[in-house]
């Protein structure tokens, strides 16, 4: 156990209680809190193995950019808290196949490289890296780039809003406090103000949205 | 330092990743689950990269985990703009809800 | 205004505008220690001068607060001549503003018809509990002492009608007594020596007004030290210089004579003294008891005026014996004095209080509402309605508790 | 191109801190002149700020609390302290409790590599800037928390505007300083400030300049979207208070409150000195003057003490005289409209900086 093998357990021991609260928690917001104490958690994984500038990269793309975008993204789409509604039923299953699975793969790498050890670790310098990046992987770097912008147009076509479009989701939102109207088994209730009128003559009592 | 800690971290974020993706409902924390297991692979990648190129010259562990990052960032981005419009058009972030191929 | 210029310059103007005044002198005034000098009307605080007020219930009705209480009884003045009529007045028991409910709109003001409430540009007098802004007669009272004379008039202004009126009445009179003068000459000088002898401020006999218009400046410059408005204390002054003449002159006519011609104007002065001078001794302890430099200057100026008034008037007393006091001794004592009294620590003015017999109107007695039941029941009998008996009750409770307290005083 | 190994996570350039061969005696003082650096500077900050906006809007600032007023926000602060910490009940009270220290401690970390003098520095990365940047980033889930913890939609709103503005404003600063990068041919702040005592243009030589001169447009950028990360006046829409009443800090009160101000402040101050590093010539007097007391390159590196004091106070006079400016702004622009402030960014700065970097990038390689 040299200093870093030290440090490094610390680390990893946030990082692992990161991840299962990110997976177990009951408030999303909590789980999103928690996954960004593990990407911080895991950049000072990367500390550890002196890779600083991967660490640095983890900071500013993971806690400081994805992490908030899940925030956003959770608050945003308004989900229900608590085990219930956050978890499937396949709770055992999941156990099972992850449980077995860290089994299986903790046993195959502690055997396979149970006695590695890298005690004389030096990190590549930033030019090192700047040169391979732009000499040996220019090209996957350039599809990287091209990838990255068709994202960001994908993501912008797809969360954006069509002229018009704004206020729908309100006809589809329910409040589900107190007793349901009696048309609910057909799907929502067209009672949009202005629109119900329309709906009388049609006689079909609601079941046309949707 | 030994090797095996890192590869066991790694290990056991992606196990619970795969849990997370297996037991959670929205969508959202779906995508975070992912992120953990793309995490869990970055950590191999980088305690690889001193494994096998100890002072050298090559980086190809850095920037597999390099390219990662920024794959998973697109696939943030691209994956929480479909949460939203499948929570506009459907009111919901839950995935089991969401088996329609068509709707 | 389509203004072609290059992109930006708007921002550097903004930036020049707001540099331009980095370096300008701020606009502070350091309050507590530096203070500004406010407009004569600034709506501070409202003063009383209860002397005015005629309990006419105006400012009280008008009130949008209803922030103002007034409590009041009627007292019967005997007639003034014999057989005449005897007639009441109403006297102000109780004067309290709210200043937790005012909202400083200066209606009242307004509306008072005999000048009674003046707004003062006094504004500390914040409080650390809410009852505490609860100001009674006598506090309003105090508030009076710091009103400020208004602005002058403009230039060639034209004279307000109640100074050309005081003008155009004091030449009348002055003309009469110009007359009286003529017949009593003789008379007069004998008095006149007399009075000289006792020491009675020879200054009053040596001046011989004759100046038609001419104002007694002394009274003047009380009343503006009292706080009066300018207008007023100009056309009470020239008021008072009338009466002092004719005063000088009764009083050459008949050396002893009791005459009474005491007016029920309270603020004829028959002593007066030269206003202007402070009472030192007084203006030190209010402003050692943190009283703000303006009313300090202000009361002084009261007491240094009632300290001569009361130092002429013993004069006056030892000098004309038993029979030549009547007229001070009418006088019923100015409420500016009795008010005035207990703030300014002028304790060598003992002539004025024994030598004033007290009057109900004199006694304070504080009421809650308390209502006398034998009125009431006798009025309810007599067939008046609830709310007249109701009042009169009260009134009579009122005077009664005031009667008492005054034979206690008297008992005592 | 040489062997360019380096062990990486170590200091760059010696700080005159690592005295003596222990490891104990370097780290306390380091640690002190961190957290010195982060309690002091920030408060005389926003002493220069109070006062400069007082005298700005012709009034004369705080005067009582000390000499000229100078102790008010050292008086505010224990007025923080004594203040009730109220909690809102259906606030999410550890996450509410959490969220000024996430905003703070980044703020707090940055000071560790920001050189005020040759060798007055804690730690000189290689990766120095991209640190800083780095760091800052994470700020942002702070004050994002904050807003939702609190249970209050203005503090929501207030949040998520706040949100989307860091992200929205972290693109073109972290360009721009790339493309100062660029121009130093290295990531260390000292680096950075070497490579300006060195420059010159070409057909200019022998004349030195600073960054700003050749990166006028680079220095505005930064400028503004330093001002924007910050929440600064006229971009403090998150905090808005005509409109989101107090934004994410609405339900703060006390100690936590006072956090997110020295957040700011803190914020404020190192912002400044990055600008000064990056473009103003860090420690230098002026282009080309070296310091007394000092040798070495450019006549600003290995100083002796006297050097080394006028290094430090040149530094923070450019610090001062950049919030200076800051506070200049704030006085005298009114507050932007949130689609305004998406627009400035998306529709002008980024576009700006990327065509600012390729410009700077090409004319490098080429000359």
């Amino acid at each position: 156990m040299t200093g870093l093998d030290v440090v490094f357990v610390l680390v990893g021991l946030l990082t692992a209680a990161g991840a299962v609260l990110t997976v177990t928690s009951k408030n999303l917001v909590h789980a999103a809190l928690a996954l960004a104490v593990t990407l911080a958690g895991i950049a000072g994984v990367f500390l550890v193995l002196h890779a600083d500038f991967l660490a640095l990269v983890q900071l500013v793309v993971y806690v400081g950019a994805v992490a908030v975008l899940f925030l956003f993204g959770l608050m945003l789409t308004r989900a229900p808290i608590g085990r219930e509604a956050l978890d499937s039923q396949n709770r055992g299953l999941a156990l099972a196949v992850s449980g077995g699975l860290f089994v299986v793969l903790s046993t195959l790498i502690v055997l396979a490289f149970g006695d590695v050890r890298v005690d004389a670790m030096t990190g590549p310098g930033i030019d090192v890296i700047g040169i391979a990046i732009f000499a040996v992987w220019v090209l996957p770097f350039e599809l990287l780039s091209m990838l990255l912008l068709a994202a960001l147009i994908g993501a912008i076509v797809l969360a954006r809003r069509e002229d018009g479009e704004s206020g729908e989701e309100a006809e589809v939102t329910r409040i589900e406090v107190g007793d349901p109207p009696i048309n609910e088994s057909d799907g929502p209730p067209a009672e949009v103000a202005g629109d119900g009128q329309a709906e009388l003559p049609a006689g079909s009592g609601g079941g046309g949205q949707a | 330092m030994s090797l095996i800690g890192p590869l066991l971290l790694a290990t056991f974020l992606f196990c619970v990743g795969i849990y997370g993706i297996i037991a959670r409902r929205n969508a959202v924390l779906v995508l975070m689950s992912v992120e953990l297991m793309l995490n869990a692979v970055n950590i191999n990648l980088v305690a690889f990269q001193n494994v096998l190129f100890p002072g050298e010259e090559a980086v190809s562990g850095l920037m597999f985990a390099l390219f990662i990052i920024g794959v998973a960032a697109a696939e943030v981005g691209v994956g929480l703009a479909i949460v939203f419009n499948m929570f506009r058009n459907r009111a919901t972030v839950n995935v089991d809800d969401v088996d329609l191929m068509r709707w | 205004m389509a203004q072609t210029s290059l992109p930006g310059t708007g921002l550097l103007k903004g930036l020049a505008v707001t540099v331009k005044h980095l370096f300008k002198r701020p606009a502070t005034l350091m309050y507590p220690y530096e203070r500004n000098e406010l407009a004569p009307r600034t709506r501070g605080v409202i003063a009383l001068m209860d002397e005015n007020c005629t309990v006419c219930m105006l400012c009280a009705r008008e009130c949008p607060d209803w922030c103002i209480y007034i409590d009041s009884h009627k007292e019967t003045v005997p007639p003034a001549k014999e057989g005449g009529r005897a007639r009441t007045r109403n006297v102000l028991d109780r004067f309290a503003i709210d200043f937790s409910l005012c909202m400083y709109c200066g209606i009242c003001v307004e509306v008072c018809p005999f000048d009674a409430l003046w707004w003062s540009p006094e504004f500390e007098y914040s409080e650390y509990t809410m009852d505490a802004l609860l100001h009674e007669k006598d506090k309003l009272r105090e508030w009076a002492d710091t009103v400020p004379p208004p602005p002058a008039l403009d230039e060639g202004a034209e004279a307000p009608a109640e100074v050309t009126e005081a003008i155009a009445k004091a030449e009348k009179e002055l003309e009469a007594a110009a007359q009286k003068e003529a017949d009593k000459a003789a008379a007069a000088e004998a008095a006149t020596t007399e009075a000289k002898a006792g020491g009675s401020g020879p200054k009053k006999a040596d001046e011989p007004k004759v100046a038609a218009g001419e104002i007694d400046q002394e009274t003047y410059d009380a009343l503006i030290a009292e706080g009066k408005s300018e207008r007023i204390a100009r056309s009470k002054a020239k008021a008072a210089y009338v009466k002092k003449e004719k005063a000088r002159l009764k009083a050459e006519a008949d050396a002893g004579g009791g005459d009474a011609e005491a007016a029920p104007t309270p603020k004829a002065a028959d002593i007066k003294v030269e206003a202007g001078q402070i009472d030192q001794e007084t203006y030190d302890a209010l402003i050692a008891e943190g009283k703000t430099e303006r009313m300090a200057r202000a009361k002084a100026k009261a007491a240094w005026v009632k300290k001569e008034k009361a130092r002429l008037a013993a004069e006056a007393e030892s000098a004309a014996g038993a029979g030549a006091p009547a007229g001070e001794e009418a006088e019923p004592p100015s409420p500016t004095d009795a008010a005035g009294s207990d703030q300014a620590p002028s304790t060598d003015a003992p002539a004025e209080e024994p030598a004033a017999t007290r009057k109900l109107g004199d006694v304070h007695v504080e009421g809650t509402g308390e209502i006398d039941q034998e009125t009431y029941d006798a009025l309810i009998a007599e067939g008046k309605s609830e709310r007249i008996a109701r009042a009169k009750a009260k009134a009579a409770w009122v005077k009664k508790a005031k009667q008492a307290k005054l034979d206690e005083e008297g008992g005592a | 191109m040489t062997v360019l190994t380096s062990t990486t996570a170590l200091a760059q350039a010696p700080s005159i801190l690592d005295v003596g061969d222990g490891v104990v005696l370097p780290i306390l003082l380091k640690v002190a002149l961190v957290l010195g650096l982060f309690f002091v500077v920030p408060l005389v900050g926003g002493y220069l700020e109070h006062k400069v906006m007082g005298r700005m809007q012709n009034r004369r600032g705080p005067v009582e609390a000390g000499p000229f007023g100078s102790l008010q926000l050292v008086a505010d602060g224990i007025k923080f302290i004594q203040k009730e910490d109220i909690i809102p009940r259906a606030a999410d009270k550890p996450m509410f409790a959490l969220a000024p220290g996430l905003a703070l401690v980044p703020a707090l970390l940055v000071f560790l590599v920001i050189p005020l003098g040759p060798g007055v520095f804690a730690v000189d990365l290689e990766l120095g800037l991209f640190y800083a940047l780095a760091i800052t980033s994470i700020s942002v889930l702070g004050i994002l928390l904050g807003g939702w913890a609190s249970a209050n939609k203005f503090s929501l709103i207030g949040g998520l505007r706040a949100g989307a503005q860091l992200i929205a404003y972290e693109l073109p600063l972290i360009i721009t300083a790339i493309t100062v990068a660029v121009m130093a041919g290295t990531l260390s702040l000292v680096g950075i400030v070497e490579a300006q005592a060195n420059f010159t243009l070409p057909g200019l030589e022998g004349f030195n300049l600073w960054f700003v001169f050749p990166q006028i447009v680079g220095f505005a950028i930064f400028f503004v979207a330093a001002m924007a990360e910050l929440s600064r006046p006229p971009f403090d829409m998150p905090i808005g208070d005509s409109e989101l009443v107090f934004g994410y800090m609405t339900e703060y009160t006390g100690i936590k409150f006072a956090m997110f101000l020295l957040t700011e402040y803190a914020g404020m101050i190192t912002m400044s000195a990055l600008m000064v590093v990056l473009f103003l010539g860090g420690w230098q007097i002026l282009p080309g003057v070296a310091t007394p007391g000092c040798e070495g390159a450019a006549g600003i590196m290995s100083c002796d003490p006297i050097g080394i004091a006028i290094s430090v106070l040149v530094t923070l006079a450019k610090i001062m005289g950049l919030v200076f400016l800051m506070v200049w702004a704030r006085v005298a622009y009114p507050r932007l409209r949130e689609d305004q402030l998406q627009r400035i960014s998306w529709l002008v700065l980024v576009p700006l900086s990327l065509a600012n970097l390729a410009f700077v990038t090409i004319l490098t390689v080429v000359l």
